[in-house]
């Protein structure tokens, strides 16, 4: 179902340990299934990027692997930390990136990251901070207010409080969303830069250009499971399109 | 209001809001027969 | 404090649903999924028989074998169902809510849930028929409808809270996140009952009032009705809390039958 | 102690926003005069049982305003999905419970001492005299008041009528601490000692400490999804 990964860390090629292993996932909303027995093996350093249309349940997948919401059933192990059992230990390494920006917009760009800082106890945070709002462009606009921010840049420093923690696993859940052009030219930017081969990633986006331009590998989300899985280096970019709209297109029921 | 009256009404309450929540759930019961009896139907024709 | 951990939450109640919808791949074996049943057994209908039968009896012997109150007359004759209203609804009814708001907590079992919500009911509809009867009962004999006596205004305190616990109730859809909130605050309130309790009585006895609910005589035959009416509204309320959980649970399968069939 | 000053740093998010818009505070105070200011209209002037009611009107208005403070308090956290990014953060959800309880309480706290103030001079009590006990009874009632508080508003903040349903969730509770609360200062404004009113802050204290721990173990189910 989900591709040549079922083998076990061991065999793949590299031996690193898998940042997510995912098995027989369900997740209930009421007696709706969002997630219907997914499997997911990515290992660590990994750039993956999950495709699917609105209501495939890409939200749901990030949000219980990144502790959000408890499994209904299956096993869940991130950085490997078994979920939501040891979720508290698993929380100071995950950064999430969401088409929610998780700001305070009646607090400073600084007071906003110093809060976050703070709460993961981050040392020498006031150069971090500096640091942090250097590569996200936003140096200039330290000490104003974010309701005052635009959306992208609402956008970017909710980057700059993702990675305050310098997490190594990231979860990016349509993060493109309400960007313009511009603004999502410097996410892409950001996010090269995030892609070091130390840091475990996972994007979900429903637009393919986006999507495919950095990532190591992909998947396709359809009804809560995971129907395609594929090393970008083996992939038809061309065709990926058809590839696409070929398994999304089997279940247009879904969306309707 | 005579004695008996009041007897009267406090007995016509307990009765009234035992025999109109029963009603109430017994209500509900059918609906949900109803409901059954239309998903078996569902079920069948749509096989 | 609790050391489980926010999601930490096996969900044994919806692992059942996957049981029957996810197995063999899903949705296709939806048809073959069991249709509820319709909730009746031998069982349940002769308690039911004999719950409404003993609530008869109980009322012929408040209504004519019961001897009249010397003092107060006829009028004292709504106490058998008075007192009784009371008993359910603030022992057995609320009590089995925070039970079961725990329980919940704990297992995660929407059953417990439905548990709570259906005794919820049953104890708000016995506080209201409290809540009636006392003023009737009052006014002939003190001549006023209301005293701010203790447990009377215990009573209303606690009628509030269980019609608010009912409102939450209302007005959340999604199943566990329905179970979960009402039992915080099902909790919370049901703690809350003898501190409410106490601070009334400490405020009633520093301005103390002439009427009290004491003062009554039962004769050895009134006791008798009275244990008569205590035992039949206890069953009663037995019954109907059986009758109204399986309601509830005939209606989550449904729930869960129409997804399935949507989904298909 | 480290759990107390990660609480501290919530708090102190909290109050910084609230000085910065003074949205909150300004608007309860407001709230809490105008309570007064209507409940006085059905008070005779002058009548032996004025010293009756006055502490009700009190704490009816402590009440009334507080409410409002307790409604913004996880709304603000819902503007950018902030409460979810708050619980990504790697604290105990006891933590995050305390700390939005110290907000709550302080700025509960200071519409309280304002509208004491308020009322003081509108029926012209003495503060200097009763200024030390008022202030006790003040905090013991806030704790409670902001302990459940804090625990309802966080039940309540998903839902589309939240204002409304955390009012009837909290109010009657709320029964004890406003009680106990009215009849203490009712004790106090009648130029009685603080001692002829211990039982009642005793209840206070039983109240806060009950409901304190209750809601720390609680407060995890009230947000976890």
């Amino acid at each position: 179902m989900t591709g040549g990964d079922g083998s076990s860390a061991g065999e793949v090629s590299g031996g690193r340990q898998p940042a997510i292993r995912v098995r027989g996932l369900w997740k209930y909303f009421d007696h709706f299934p969002a997630i219907r027995g997914l499997d997911l093996e990515l290992e660590s350093g990994r750039f993956l990027t999950v495709f699917g249309p609105n209501g495939a349940g890409k939200t749901t997948l990030i949000r219980v692997l990144s502790t959000q919401i408890g499994p209904t059933q299956g096993e869940v192990e991130v950085g490997g930390c078994a979920l939501p059992g040891q979720a508290d230990r698993l929380r100071r390494r995950v950064g999430v990136i969401s088409h929610n920006t998780y700001l305070y917009p009646n607090l400073t760009a600084n007071e906003n990251l110093t809060f976050f800082g703070r709460m993961y106890r981050v040392p020498d945070l006031d150069d971090r901070i500096t640091a942090l709002l250097e590569e996200v462009g936003l140096s200039g606009r330290r000490d104003d207010l974010v309701r005052t921010y635009s959306r992208g840049m609402q956008q970017r420093l909710s980057i700059a409080r993702a990675l305050l923690h310098d997490p190594d696993i990231m979860f990016l859940d349509e993060p493109y969303t309400g960007l313009d052009q511009h603004a999502s030219r410097m996410l892409r930017d950001v996010l090269k830069t995030l892609h070091t081969g130390e840091r475990t990633l996972v994007l979900t986006t429903h637009n393919l250009e986006q999507g495919l331009e950095m990532c190591d590998e992909v998947a396709i989300q359809v009804r809560g499971r995971l129907v395609f899985r594929e090393n970008v280096a083996t992939l038809d970019k061309a065709g990926f399109e058809q590839t696409y709209f070929d398994h999304v297109g089997k279940d247009f029921r879904w969306d309707s | 209001m005579s004695e008996l009256g009041f007897l009267f009404a406090g007995y016509a309450v307990v009765w009234v809001a035992l025999g109109g929540y029963i009603i109430a759930v017994g209500r509900r019961q059918s609906t949900l027969r109803r409901e059954i009896a239309r998903l078996e139907r569902e079920f069948r024709t749509g096989e | 404090m609790t050391t489980v951990s926010p999601g930490s939450t096996a969900q044994p109640d919806a692992t059942a649903a996957v049981a029957d919808g996810g197995a063999g791949g899903g949705v296709t074996t939806a048809a073959a999924a069991p249709l509820p049943e319709p909730g009746r057994t031998l069982w349940l209908d002769i308690l039911g028989v004999v719950a409404i039968l003993s609530v008869l009896v109980a009322l012929y012997g408040a209504i004519i074998w019961a001897p009249t109150e010397a003092v107060m007359g006829h009028v004292q004759r709504i106490f058998y169902f008075h007192m009784p209203s009371a008993w359910v609804a603030l022992g057995p009814a609320f009590t089995i809510v925070f039970i079961c708001s725990i329980v919940y907590l704990v297992k995660k079992d929407l059953r417990y849930d439905r548990i709570a919500g259906a005794s919820a009911e049953l104890g708000v509809l016995f506080t209201t028929i409290t809540l009636l009867t006392g003023p009737l009962w009052a006014k002939p004999i003190w001549g006023a409808y209301w005293t701010w006596d203790p447990r009377l205004t215990t009573t209303l305190v606690l009628w509030f809270i269980y019609v608010a616990y009912l409102m939450l109730r209302s007005s959340i859809t999604e199943g566990h996140s329905r179970a979960r909130l009402s039992a915080v605050f099902g909790i919370v309130g049901w703690i809350d009952v003898p501190i409410v309790f106490m601070s009334i009585r400490w405020w009633r006895t520093i301005h103390p009032t002439l009427v009290t609910g004491e003062g009554m005589n039962l004769d050895s035959s009134m006791e008798a009705v009275l244990m008569l009416s205590l035992a039949a509204i206890t069953l009663l309320y037995v019954y109907l809390l059986i009758v109204r959980v399986r309601q509830l649970d005939m209606g989550s399968r449904l729930d869960r039958l129409r997804q399935l069939s949507h989904l298909r | 102690m480290g759990f107390l000053s990660q609480a501290w740093v919530i708090a102190r998010k909290d109050i910084i926003g609230e000085l910065r818009t003074r949205e909150t505070v300004l608007s309860m105070l407001l709230f809490g005069f105008l309570v007064i200011l209507i409940f006085n209209f059905g008070i005779e002037p002058g009548l032996r049982e004025e010293n009756l009611v006055k502490p009700g009107v009190l704490w009816a208005a402590f009440t009334f305003a507080g409410i409002l403070g307790l409604n913004r308090s996880f709304i603000a956290e819902k503007e950018n999905d902030c409460l979810q990014g708050l619980l990504l953060c790697p604290v105990d959800r006891s933590v995050i419970y305390l700390g939005k309880f110290f907000g709550n309480s302080i700025f509960t706290l200071s519409m309280g001492l304002v509208v004491f103030l308020f009322f003081s001079v509108l029926y012209n009590v003495d503060l200097l005299q009763v200024a030390l006990p008022l202030g006790l009874i003040l905090v013991l009632a806030t704790i409670g008041f902001a302990a459940v508080g804090t625990l309802f508003s966080a039940v309540s903040v998903g839902l589309k009528s939240r204002d409304v349903i955390l009012s009837i969730l909290l109010f009657p509770v709320m029964v004890p601490v406003v009680l106990a609360a009215a009849k203490s200062s009712g004790r106090i404004l009648d130029g009685d000692p603080l001692s002829s009113a211990g039982l009642w802050l005793a209840l206070l204290v039983v109240y806060d400490v009950i409901f304190l721990t209750v809601a720390i173990m609680l407060f995890d189910y009230a947000v976890e999804e």
